[in-house]
């Protein structure tokens, strides 16, 4: 048995889930029923690519990431695999615009300056988007730019229209800035995944297990309790508990990996091909193990 | 020659007392300084280091304000700098990204052009480098140097010359050549001199009276005459008495323990 | 002068010296990699990143970052220069001006233009405003700290020459302060063009598209290790070039200066 | 000393230009915001900037992050202290050595700290040691640089000295080279530090949890734009303070230096 | 006195050339220099600036190693600097940081550490300065530095001395304080002395002979014996005519147009 765990976080909802495992002690409780009793250590990045860069540097066994990030770390050869999925959620991802903009269909984004954080899942929601109104992304103006200047971007009319993802869409809502043009409906499922390092996976497969079985529970508690999950949380992503709440409503936290899922996962490999954001490709169905859920009990 | 000349320009010195306030305390630099320099004179300064030569001088050009006394040239009373008087320093103070010519003209302003032009050609004549008039600094002899720096002084053609050790960092063939030039231009261009000098022999070579200080605090301990002809001849034996004299003066002082004062 | 060594001999050993170390070292780390101790995702081996260089030549992209980079960096540096210049003018031959001054420009001087970052959008949008005006922080400090320390500099010598002669102070600035403070002010410039050229990175963290920081950052993201040593080694290289041929501009402009120090 | 003045007035007088520049700023900016000209989410007002740092204060929440980051730069700093000087002198006293040294040091120089993040992230994983790292990177260069320069600048005079009475190598580079070099290595410990206190903003990128430098980034990420600029002014004046302070020591340590030019 | 003195020590030149290779070609510094100095004898050399005065005592004193020709100590061939000379330079080149006690034995190596203080203390009171041992350079006179340089010079008890220009530095008063010091401390000493400088005064005030140097390139124009008896009296009638000899060979090379050249 390791006797040291390391996890990887966001400061984001979508890490809700194994927070509440955290701060409630189901994750010790879970490897205590395997015999195992490591000390955890937890690291909040601000994004998937420095944690992508800590994975390489061999400083993480599992960490919550978007889907696209974890392709690129795969393609870029650090040796992990998907272990499960962090949560899915259409609406936690959407193009949003200026409540006062006049754009009122992905159409009208031809010529505009939009925003998105390049090689992330809305930058790929972002294209589905476009493709709904006919249009890819040489008809508009692609602004790479982080979460952060992108609020700042859009709130003082520096861009157009932005691709991004929760919490940054309910805080914006809330503050009435910006109104939602098209989220994930329909297009793109929004998955989120957990990604642990094969050589821990390899060496500790109880303990993975275990880490699962925790991040359920919590899971399970989100649905059961929003609002005292929310509270719980508040302080982990500097939101109001109120807001959490609708962010947490829009977000399905189910580790196991369903087939759709893979079929998201896959759709989200393809359109990094295309746009160049990876050059070797990954194969999703070495790169996702779907047995590591299963075998934990979860379905 | 001899004593005090012509009123008219005279410079006149009289209870001249000059302290430098520094952070340990006060330090008396001149003491009751009495000296009236006539017009068209040669005068020579000498004495030892830190004695108050160019602090004397510096007041005379009207570099240091704060004294006591009285300083006058002609009927005006010395409050600043002044185009009536001139100063050349032991460094050349050549400006070193100008031409000499550049360096003549610094001093020229308000004239016409034409004026200008005329009176740094005159000047650089005068000391021998009209061929040198497109030259800088850097590409002169040390004594070539100091003969700019002189035409700079003497191009607004003021009536008394300051001369603070001027030749003291020459060789002593360039020194010798560079006092028969400075005797030459007083000559010429009958200005009042002041010189201070390190060099006893140069002293009494160029000045009309030799003054020699006493130090700490300054004041002037005798004022001898040279009452010789020019040229003057530095073997002969007036010369070599006169010698005498002063540094008989100067070795009265040194009997003080004076290697063991800073 | 004591031991009889052919010059030429000599001169071929000492370009030898210049280069061993850095073929030692891309020697070694290439073998190491060979060996298999260090994993190409920490660090790729010499041979990768000279063929992803080689890429970037080849496909004009390279040119391209680089081009967008200079320009940048020449916009932000150039006003950096004339506000510098002039404000370290100013500020050098009034004490007051000096004074009034002086505890803003202590104050920002040690904030990194990074820090910056957030008001620059907040206040030049994304565009190439705020990162002229990043590059432009970084390149203002030195010019107008090493401009004052110039003039203040003036040798008091030539001070009280100018004051014998009565030269007027317009004058006397013209022909004496400013040339005097010339070498300081070259120190400024390429200190200040330097730094400019260390804070392209941080100011095309700002929503850029092109560039060779943009480069470094965007590979990043796209975890291609060999594409960010490929800008670092190109930034490298071209700020030496930058600095190289500053030194030996300034070394033609003040070549009266080696005498005057020797005289 | 011509004109008669109160030297106490005078220093009240110098005194208030100090800092009215500072205040007029202020003042006008407050007004503004008052007027609407200035949206606080574009620039919040110096009396919110002023409360949002009380409150920081009050919670002792800048004093953890100050010094929190003051560590960490100290550290980096005394890392790059100790490398600088040690290799700055071993290149300064051999040629050979500097010559192996020299090309890549140059290229390295200009790659800024930001650039390194993302190896120094692979080298050193994401705790302390790679924010030490990149502060160290900041301090390095202008450490080791002025070191060099300051062992070559050994006065020829002091060598023909040595060499006329056979002073041995080492005792001639323990008296006579380092102490002379000392001013130019204070020099470079003084712009040391504060290139690594500035480099704490691109450090605390890195995965921090505390510092000034994440209490900006954090802020950022917040659109807490009086935050931003509680951190900012704070860099700003530690990084005042820690020059001060230096200088002072300086001039302490090289007493002798100011009568020896004037000698 | 007189000419070349005992055979052991004397420091031979025959024959000597140098020539200082710079970027616009060769610049001849020394062209066939041929003299002998006698252990003990105390030579003073004169001749305008340039002419090569300095490149003669840094040959000798090893500075300099590509000459042709012969300078031999004794019957060790110069090929580098060696504790058997010192040397003295115009400017005192005391190390600032180190107070006088830490100059003077900067010499000192390879000694036991009580005969490195027993001769510091030793050449300290030689030179009159025993008080300022723990005096930094800044806090002496012009003169005082002076001295701690000859201690230091010194202080490894050299065979021969070599002074470029000691006192050229100092005001009149001390450099007559220090040329009778230097008189003093070469009858203790015992020391071969070899003095260049440009008071020409000074040159025949202490040497036995002075050599007059030549200059572009530099060669040795005339020797002139001093036969006066020390103390020697500056205005007698022997002396004044020792330098108006002086002069006169220097005055035959001034005809030159001197002025004009750089
Ligand atoms: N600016 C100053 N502040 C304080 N003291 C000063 C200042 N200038 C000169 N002194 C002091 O005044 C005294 C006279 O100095 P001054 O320079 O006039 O001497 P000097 O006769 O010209 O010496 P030297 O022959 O060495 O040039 C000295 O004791 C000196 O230390
Ligand atoms: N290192 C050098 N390189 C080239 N030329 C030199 C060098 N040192 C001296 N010279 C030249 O050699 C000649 C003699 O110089 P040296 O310094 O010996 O003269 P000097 O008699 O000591 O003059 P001074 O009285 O001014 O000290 C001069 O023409 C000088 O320019
Ligand atoms: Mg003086
Ligand atoms: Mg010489």
């Amino acid at each position: 048995f390791a006797n040291e765990i390391r996890i990887a976080t966001q400061p984001s909802p979508f890490c809700a889930s194994i927070l509440i495992a955290k701060h409630k002690g189901w994750l010790e409780e879970e490897l205590a029923k395997v015999g195992a009793k490591p000390a955890i250590k937890w690291t909040s990045f601000a994004a998937g690519p420095p944690m992508n860069e800590s994975f390489a540097a061999g400083q993480q066994d599992i960490g919550i990431l978007g889907d696209t990030p974890a392709i690129i770390g795969k393609a870029a050869g650090i040796d992990t695999r998907i272990i499960g999925i962090t949560a899915s959620g259409p609406r936690s991802l959407a193009v949003i615009v200026p409540t006062k903009s006049g754009i009122k269909s992905p159409r009208e984004l031809k010529g505009k300056k939009v925003g998105v954080v390049k090689g992330s899942y809305a930058h790929h929601l972002l294209v589905l988007v476009l493709q709904k109104g006919g249009l890819t992304t040489n008809d508009i103006e692609l602004i790479n730019l982080s979460q952060a200047d992108i609020a700042t971007a859009i709130t003082s009319g520096n861009i157009d229209a932005a691709a991004v993802w929760e919490p940054l869409i309910t805080k914006l809502e809330s503050q009435g800035a910006v109104r939602v043009l098209a989220d994930g409906t329909g297009i793109k499922k929004g998955v989120l995944v957990i990604v642990a390092s094969n050589d821990f996976v390899t060496r500790n497969r109880e303990q993975t297990k275990a880490f699962i079985r925790a991040y359920q529970r919590g899971a399970k508690f989100i649905k059961a309790n929003p609002k005292e999950a929310a509270r719980l949380t508040a302080a982990d992503f500097n939101l109001p508990p109120e807001q959490l709440v609708k962010v947490l409503a829009k977000l399905d936290f189910h580790p196991a990996i369903q087939a759709d899922d893979i079929e998201e996962l896959k759709k989200s490999e393809a359109f990094m091909r295309s746009a160049s954001l990876i050059k070797a490709p990954v194969s999703i169905d070495n790169f996702a193990d779907t047995r590591l859920a299963r075998e934990s009990g979860i379905r | 020659m001899g004593t005090a000349g012509s009123l008219g320009e005279s410079l006149v010195i009289e209870q001249l007392n000059k302290t430098y306030r520094v952070s340990t305390g006060d330090v008396p630099a001149l003491q009751e300084i009495n000296l009236t320099i006539g017009e068209r004179e040669f005068v020579s300064i000498v004495g030892s280091s830190g004695c108050g030569k160019s602090t004397l001088l510096r007041i005379i050009a009207g570099l240091e304000n704060g004294y006591a006394g009285t300083v006058k040239l002609g009927d005006r009373r010395i409050a600043g700098p002044g185009l009536d008087r001139g100063m050349v320093f032991q460094e050349h103070r050549l400006i070193p990204w100008l031409t000499v010519e550049q360096n003549v003209a610094f001093g020229l302003n308000g004239r016409a052009p034409g004026e200008n032009e005329r009176l740094v050609r005159e000047h650089l004549e005068l000391v021998g480098l009209s061929s040198f008039a497109k030259a800088h600094p850097h590409q002169l002899s040390g004594g070539m140097a100091q003969r700019v720096a002189i035409a700079r002084a003497l191009v607004n053609q003021p009536k008394l010359l300051l001369l603070d050790e001027p030749f003291g960092a020459l060789d002593a063939l360039t020194k010798i050549q560079m006092q028969q030039e400075i005797l030459r231009i007083w000559e010429a261009e009958r200005t009042t001199m002041v010189l201070v000098t390190h060099d006893i022999d140069e002293a009494i070579y160029l000045g009309d009276r030799v003054v020699i200080m006493s130090s700490r605090p300054g004041t002037v301990k005798k004022i001898m005459a040279v009452d010789l002809t020019r040229p003057r001849d530095r073997s002969s034996y007036e010369f070599i008495q006169i010698r005498k004299g002063i540094y008989a003066e100067f070795f009265a002082e040194a009997e003080k323990p004076f290697a063991y004062a800073i | 002068m004591a031991r009889e060594t052919n010059p030429r001999l000599q001169k071929i050993k000492h370009l030898l010296q210049y280069v061993s170390l850095s073929i030692v070292i891309l020697a070694v780390w290439q073998t190491l990699y060979h060996l298999g101790y260090i994993k190409p995702i920490i660090l790729p081996p010499p041979s990768k990143i000279a063929l992803t260089f080689w890429e970037l030549l080849n496909s004009g992209a390279m040119a391209k970052h680089v081009g967008i980079s200079v320009l940048r960096v020449l916009e932000g540096f150039g006003i950096a220069a004339v506000l510098g210049l002039s404000l370290g003018i100013a500020i050098g031959l009034s004490r007051t001006f000096d004074r009034l001054t002086d505890l803003i420009i202590q104050v920002i001087k040690p904030i990194p233009p990074i820090a910056w970052i957030p008001l620059a959008i907040l206040w030049f949008g994304i565009g190439e405003k705020s990162k002229v005006y990043i590059i432009f922080l970084g390149a203002f400090f030195p010019i107008i700290i090493n401009t004052i320390d110039g003039i203040r500099q003036t040798d008091h010598k030539f001070v009280e020459v100018a004051r014998i002669l009565e030269v007027p102070r317009f004058k006397f600035v013209r022909q004496v302060v400013i040339p005097g403070a010339f070498p300081a002010i070259m120190t400024g410039i390429r200190v200040g063009l330097m730094v400019a050229w260390m804070c392209v990175v941080a100011a095309e963290l700002i929503a850029a598209g092109s560039g060779i920081g943009y480069l470094i950052m965007d590979a990043r993201q796209l975890s291609q290790s060999d594409v960010v040593l490929v800008g670092m080694i190109t930034i490298g290289i071209i700020g030496k070039l930058m600095d190289s041929l500053i030194k030996r501009l300034e070394k033609r402009l003040i070549g009266w200066k080696v005498s005057y120090v020797g005289d």
